[in-house]
This record gives C-alpha cells, structure tokens and sequence, in this order.
C-alpha cells in the first residue's frame, strides 16, 4: 500500500523533487520534461538510464560519479518519453558520447530508441544496451527476457569503465558483457498496491508465494508453497545457476535484491543461504551487494541475480560510486 | 494556407472527434488514447506558442516535440512521424516536401513499431497517404487525395483484427473498431485539405 | 510479514552472519556471545550502542569509522544481555574509553547499565549517553520517552567526535547534547509481522492511521484518519517543532525515517512536504537524511526526526562516515 | 561442602521446581521466567565445567556469568546479585564473605532495578537472606537462618500487589502468586543449607 502521497497524479513529481533535495550534493532534478543529472558532470563517456518509477532507488539513486550521468523516470511503472531522454542524454553528453541503458519492456525499447535517433540527430555519438535478464520471461516467442536487477551490475561496472576514462565503443562494449553474463529469478510474498489503488494487483494465500514476478506488481508464473528461506533460494538460485551455465570454481557478484517491503535481516538471510548454496557447487562469491535496490513499490519479496564475473568485472565493481543509493 | 492553420485545425479536428477516438481504445486496447492524444495537441500548441517558428518545417517540428513529450505508444510514434514531416518539408509547404516527409514518417514509424500495413494501425493510414502525396500535383489536390486514402485506410482497419498494439491482446473483439490511430491520420490530413482549399 | 527466515530463533544468528559476509570489509560479526565490531578499529575513543533487533540498519549497519565501533544486537524486539555487551565494550576499547548509546528501554537501560559496571571493574573507562526522543511517550510518570531514530544522529555526530580525537568526556558531552536537542514523533499505515507469527500486531481500517506508534510493533497513542501527506507530516512536524521550541531563523538535522515497508518515494514526498512546511515557519534544514535507517520489521510508516542544529552538529554531521548503512 | 556442590543442588532444585516458577510468572508476568532461569542455571553449569574455577568466589561468578548471559530482567539482576556473592566469598567460604556478599548483592540489585521490599520482587526475599546471614555464627547455622528468612520473605510477597517488573502491570491479578524471583533466592540457600548439613 502507498499511503504516503498528496494526489497519485503528482506523485512521482514530488517524490523527485524531494528525492534530488535530500542528494542536493550529488544530483540536480530538472522538473521539466523531467531527469535526474549530476550536480558534478565529469568530462567521460556519459551513461544514462530510465524506465518506469516505482523501482527506487534505481535508477535515480544510482546518478553519481562511477555510475549513470542521468536518469530518466517515467510514470509509476510506465516508460518515460522520448522527450525525456532525449533531454536528458542532452544534458549528460559532455561530447564523448552517451550509452543508454535499457530494460527489456516494449514501451522502454520503443522510446529510448527514438531518442536515441533523436540524440544521434543532435550530433550525439549513442549507444544503447539492452537489460534482459529474467528468467521468469525466458521464452522463445514473446518480447524476450524481462530487465530488472541485473541493470545495477551492467550500471555499475559499465559506469566505473566510463568513469576511468573508457571510451564510447569500450563503455557499451563492457556493458553488453555484463548482461550478457547475469540473470535473475524473483518471488514475492505479498503483491504491491500503486498510489491511489485500494488493494493489492493479486492476494496470495497465507501458505503461498508467487514464483517468478518482475518490478511492476503483476502476477508470477506460478504460485508456490511457502517454504524455510533455505529452500526458496535454492528455488531461485539454481535456474539461474543453470542459465549461466556456471562450473565449480567460477565466481560470481551476488544481488540479492528485496522488493519493496523486505526487511534487511531477510535479505542478509537469504544472501547468507545465497552463499551456502553456491559454495556446495564450489561457485564463489566474488563480491555481493545485498539490499532494496530494484523494487515494486511495496511488494514483499526478493530476485536473485548473479552476473559471472571475470576479474575485469570486479575490478570495475570495486571501483569508487558515489550516489544516493550506492557508495564506496 | 500556412502550416500554423493547418495544425489549428487539426486541433480542433482532434478535440472533436477526441471521445470517439477514446471510445475505439476502450473496445480494442486500454482506453487512454484519447487523453494521450488531446494532451499531445496541447502540449504540441503550447510549444508553437513558445518557440513560434517560422518556417511550415518548424511548426511540424514544433507538433513532433508535443506528441514525443506524450506517453503510451501513439506518443513516440506520431513524434517521430510529425518529426518527418517537419524535416522534409522545411522552409516551404510543397507537395514534394510533404510527400518525401510522408513517406520517411511511414517507414521510421515501421521500423520503430515494427507493424505492416494490415496490422491495424496508425501505419494503415500513412502508407496509403504516403503514396498519394508521391504522385505529386498542387498542394490542395494531393491534400484532398492524401485525406482520402488514409480515410480509406482507416476504414479498412474496422474488419481486422489487430496484429500490434495493445488491441492486438484482445482478439476478435478488436473487429468492428476503427483503430483510432489510423483514424487521426486521416484526421490530420482532412484538416489539411479543408485548410487549403478554404 | 517477515517471510524470509528459516527458524524463528536462528533467524537473527543467521540474518547477522549473512550481514557480516556482505559487508566484510567493513564489520566483523561474533556469533558468541553476539556482537558486531568494526574490522578496522581505529586508536580512539570508542562508541557502543544495541538494543533488540529487527530495526536494521540500527545499531549494526552503522558499525564502521566515523560512527559506532560495535553494535550489540539482542533477539528480535529483546535488550541484548550485559554479557554480550560488556564482550562488545571489551573488545571495542582501545584505552580511550568507551561510551554507550543507548535507547530508553526498561530491559536496554538494565543491561546497558549493569554492563557499564562490569566494564567500570574490568578497568575501561565508561560513560552512558541515553537516548529518549519520542515524543509519543512524554509523559511525567512512567519510564519516559522511548529511544527511536534520534539515536541515528547521536551516533553520527558523536562518532565524528570520536574520529576527530575527542575525547570521552568530549564525546559524551556531544552526545548528550545531541540527544537532548532531538525529539521524533511517528505514525503507521500497517502493523508489523514478527518471523514465525501469522498475523500482524494490530489491524487498522484502510482509511486509518496509527498515530505515535514506536519501534516494535505495538500500538501508538490514537487511530487518526489516514490523509494527504502534507496534512500527516504536518500532524507529525508540529509536535516536534513546539517540544524543541524551535523559532525562525533555526536551523536544523532533519531525518525522515521510513519504518520498514514504505517506499522511497513515499519518504521523499514526506521529506518534501516537510521541508515546505518547516520554511513555512522559517526553519531551515541544513542537512537531512531520508529513508529507513531504524525500522520494526516491516511496519509501513515513518518518522520525523528534528535536531536542532548549531554549526558544530552540523560540521560533525558533515565528517566522513563509511559503514554499511551510511557512507559519505 | 563445596560451592560446587552448593550449586548442583540448587541447579537440580531449579529443575525441580522449574514449571511451577514457570506458572508464576505466567500468572504475573509474560510466562518466560521458568525457561530463563533454567537456561540460566545450564549456562552456569557449562561456564563451571569450562573454567573449573579452584575457589567458591569463582565458582559463584561462572554462576553470574551464566545469569548475565541470560535475557530477560531476572538474568541481569541474578547475575549482579551473584557476582557480588562470588566477589565477596572470594578464596573462602565463610559467614562472613557470604553476609557481605548478599548485603552488596541486594544494594546492587536495588540500586539496578529501583525496587523496594514489598514492591513483590526477588529484593523480597534477597534483603532478609542478606540480614540473616549478617548475624554471623558457623557457616551451616547461618545458611539455615538464611534459607528460612528468604522463604519466608518470598511467602510474603504472596499477599502483594506487584509494584516493580511486569508483575505490576496485572495489578491485582498477581495476588495470591508468590514472586518466583523471590522463590529462587529462597531455593537458592535452602540448596547451600541442604549441603552444608549433609
Ligand atoms: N507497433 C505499432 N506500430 C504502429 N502503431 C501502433 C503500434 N502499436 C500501437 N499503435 C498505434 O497506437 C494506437 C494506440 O495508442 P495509445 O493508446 O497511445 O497506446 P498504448 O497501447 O500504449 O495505450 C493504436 O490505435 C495504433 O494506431
Ligand atoms: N525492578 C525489579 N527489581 C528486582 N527484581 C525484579 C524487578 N522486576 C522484576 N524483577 C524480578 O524478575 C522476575 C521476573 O523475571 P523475568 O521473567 O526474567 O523478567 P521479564 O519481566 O523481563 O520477563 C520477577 O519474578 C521479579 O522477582
Ligand atoms: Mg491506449
Ligand atoms: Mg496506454
Ligand atoms: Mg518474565
Ligand atoms: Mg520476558
């Protein structure tokens, strides 16, 4: 349940507005068409990234040095516009080119690629990579592979490559890598309600779980039995461990990602069975970021993403960020 | 005529037919295409205020940025398209212009949208449009055939069930209804011909 | 609902060694008798605070240079014992002296104090700072405020102190001064769900709020009706200004504390309409921290903090800081 | 006799009558008290066959470590208590180590918990065991004096309304319940009595 909002209609508005207030030193909000820029711009490859709002801290709160230049939120769960990105990846290009990072919805596509045309016009040299790591929506036919939390990792060491000087070619190059080596399974426990709505988008039973959801509230593939959180990692862990194809003695940057509404001990436990899990297939965690980073408003869950991760990768994922939402 | 006229029509056009339009993509999608419309109109009127271009090119190019400042899928769409048409037609509105810049509008939008004529679309009304701006002639009489196509093509949409787009989720129950983005190209062009020839 | 867990009573053992793990290079957590220390300990005076858990990141989130040198978590909602916190003062000590953050709980205060006197006996030099912030529970006879997310700032602004070489008398000045400088008042939508219970502590009707709830569970002080934010921050921001007697041209320490389940969004339209209404009344907020920092589990609700902030508050404020929960 | 043997009697006199403390509380209290004393005493136990202390004092403070690792108030205030018992004792067993002990373990207990006698807590019975044992004379007299005075004040708390621990938020619902707090002081030297006279 959102409770805490004026009108849902100027809900995302305020929020950033007093989002960029409280990271006054890190970010600067440009109410119209609406992004979220670095207050302190970097000569580099700029990074930029967007979608639907409803999913904070990403990707407002990943805007900083190390990560994304700008962000660009749409609606509560709804894409933003081109017009949006378009400015957006006008105020972030410091004439080194831009590379866009996309989740996998067709609103999202569809509009970050006509900004891309439109910023290409401009004279902006753009790259765009495409985030499809969900498990969940791995089938044949179909729009593809749901983006969700993996879009942190391919933020995160694709931001760090740019950061350190990397070009526009090297920066989508290592950002494509990224996706391509992460995937990610969810379940929730409890649906989320978007302000203004007066229940949730599904009810489960008391005893059930929902198997396989995404960022945005809907139903899973399945609905499961609740079970010790030993078991429902393993339920997620082990497609993705599958997916990816790992080998003992591999290593791994672990998310373990809640949805909205988990607690942290939860996710400290899930994380801590996370490990046990891949240690009995001699996978090791290489590094792993275990928090509320990618979420459904308030739905009660957690995904488990693990991205394959050559020394290259956790060389960039050690390097400083400095945002809202992640810093070290 | 000028574009600026033109474009004030289309408005109007738009703000009349706006409950129909809401009406098709409550049967055969999710029902805001009309607000997705008008509030694109409005924006695209707000920005010709603002930046009050010169040029027929400047005033389409002034129309793309209201509707790619517009959610949902018809928002980025017509954009692109409008932004075409700007583009083509530059300093001067002349048939070849609008004819080049149809034709460049009708195929970003397939690319981008990635639907054929047939798909029950928006781009069932552009590419007839398109070819009858292409066969050239003064600029009311390839408007007044424009207009007619993408009527006619718009028409043609009521029997189909939808390949793409939200109405394509529903099935069968998307027959009967003229897709109202195709409708509002026709739309677009009937304004510009009553402009022309008034 | 707290649904990620294996066992009710392995969940917290559990949930801090996977925290431990997560953050290695940070913290050091040891499972017996139960405490978190920093992994680098640093030649200075040391900071200790805990209390029950199940209000991360409080206290052990906030484990690290700049603020606490251990935490000491007990049960969920259950003062930890003396012996684990005189194990977590010994082992924080470097000679300096220890002082002791602790919130105002009848179980908290006993085993805090009798630990003091433990710790007096095995020669550290011990002082107590005690936190009691909430204005839901200022009443003249009973145990006093409780102790909520004031102790955030406490910790900060005296852990800087600490940092900065101050020494014990010094820190527990600041520390105090912090403390009687704070007052926090909260409301919630939801009850939380404790690991291993079915039903959460309380029911509220959709259009109802729980008005002065604190930080485990129970119930506040009245059932208001549920309203725009703008009119609940008020409800909340106008008790804490008039218990500080805060006047125009102040400046303060804002935190906006969600208390488990409520989105980021939702706290930062909170921290907007808070803003607005303290310019209203010519306060300044110099500095402000938004999000959930001391949880119950997973309540959906917030809390406003105010700290009435002279330069010296603030530049400590401003000191770096680098632990799980805040880094900067 | 030896602490060691002072303390297995009372630990198997705790288990004894663990359900019954247990009931107490559960009619004056939230009902935890039996399962925090008897963790308590298996604590202690552990911390003795651990350390094997070679003096009574030592062996009375892996007792109040074993309490002070014990959640709940009665754990905190038990292991001060026994840690000023062990402190005082030190190298010997005497009267008078044990009358000085049970004197500052009741002051400590007090000054901690703020409760009075008469407020129906273990300070009902640990104050006259303190007197008791103040009046000096051999160590096995003085333990019986003491077993009898802190039984007699745990009876009196019977009668009470509580005033301190959760006991006082039942009001007169505690009446009738004697304070298992102070029945373990009592349990406690009738277990040294016990010992000492065998
Ligand atoms: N893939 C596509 N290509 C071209 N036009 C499309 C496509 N999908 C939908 N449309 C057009 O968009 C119109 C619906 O627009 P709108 O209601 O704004 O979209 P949404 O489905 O996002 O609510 C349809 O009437 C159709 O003409
Ligand atoms: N303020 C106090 N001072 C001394 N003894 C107390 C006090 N409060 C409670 N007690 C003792 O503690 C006992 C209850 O212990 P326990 O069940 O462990 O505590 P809790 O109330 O935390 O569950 C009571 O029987 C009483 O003898
Ligand atoms: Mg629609
Ligand atoms: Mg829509
Ligand atoms: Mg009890
Ligand atoms: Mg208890």
């Amino acid at each position: 349940m959102t409770a805490l909002f004026n009108e849902p209609a100027g809900f995302v508005a305020e929020a950033l507005a007093g989002f960029a207030r409280a990271h006054a030193g890190l970010i600067r909000y440009e109410p119209d068409p609406g992004y979220v820029v670095r207050a302190n711009p970097a000569a580099k490859v700029a990074l930029v990234s967007g979608g639907g709002s409803g999913h904070e801290p990403l990707h407002t709160g990943f805007v900083g040095a190390g990560m994304l230049d700008a962000a660009v939120p749409g609606a509560v769960f709804a894409s933003p516009t081109a017009a949006q990105i378009r400015a957006a990846v006008r105020a972030a290009d410091r004439g080194r080119g831009v590379l866009l990072v996309v989740k996998n919805y067709t609103g999202d596509v569809l509009n970050f690629s006509i900004a891309a045309e439109l910023a290409a016009e401009d004279g902006i040299d753009v790259r765009t990579v495409l985030v499809a790591d969900d498990l969940a929506t791995d089938s044949a036919d179909g729009p593809g592979r749901r983006g969700t939390a993996a879009v942190v990792a391919v933020e995160k060491i694709a931001g760090a490559a740019a950061e350190a000087g990397a070009d526009l070619d090297a920066v989508a190059d290592i950002a494509t890598r990224v996706a391509a080596s992460a995937r990610t399974l969810a379940l929730a426990f409890t649906a989320c309600t978007a302000p203004g709505r007066d229940r949730p988008a599904f009810e489960l039973g008391p005893d059930e779980i929902e198997f396989g959801v995404g960022i945005h509230g809907e139903r899973g593939i399945e609905v499961r039995k609740a079970a010790p959180a030993a078991e429902l990692v393993a339920q997620l862990a082990e497609p993705v461990v599958d997916a990816l194809g790992l080998a003992a003695g591999e290593k791994v940057i672990a998310l373990v990602n809640g949805l909205g509404a988990t607690h942290g001990l939860e996710l400290a436990v899930a994380h801590e069975e996370l490990v046990s899990f891949l240690a009995a297939r001699d996978i090791v965690v290489a590094r792993a970021l275990v928090g509320s980073y990618v979420t459904a408003l308030d739905m009660k869950g957690c995904s488990i993403t693990l991205v394959r991760a050559p020394a290259e990768f956790v060389d960039r994922w050690d390097a400083p960020v400095r945002t809202p939402a992640l810093t070290w | 005529m000028t574009a600026q006229h033109w474009i004030e029509a289309f408005a109007a056009s738009v703000r009349e037919h706006a409950a129909g339009l809401a009406d098709a993509d409550r049967l055969a999608g999710d029902g805001d295409y009309g607000d997705n419309l008008t509030s694109a109109v409005q924006r695209a009127e707000k920005a010709l205020q603002a930046t009050k271009p010169d040029t027929p090119g400047g005033v389409l190019l002034a129309v793309s940025d209201g509707f790619l400042a517009t959610g949902g899928t018809s928002g980025p769409l017509f954009g692109m398209w409008f932004r075409e048409l700007g583009r083509s037609v530059g300093a001067e509105l002349t048939t070849a212009g609008l004819a080049e810049g149809a034709a460049r509008g009708a195929a970003t939008v397939q690319r981008l949208g990635k639907a054929e004529v047939g798909h029950k679309t928006m781009v069932d009304a552009m590419v007839p449009a398109a070819s009858a701006l292409a066969a050239g002639g003064p600029l009311d009489e390839a408007l007044d055939r424009a207009a007619a196509a993408a009527l006619q093509g718009a028409e043609s949409t009521k029997d189909l069930v939808a390949r793409r787009g939200r109405a394509s989720y529903v099935g069968e129950h998307a027959v009967g209804v003229v897709d109202p983005g195709a409708r509002t190209v026709a739309l677009f062009f009937a304004a510009g011909a009553q402009v022309t020839s008034a």
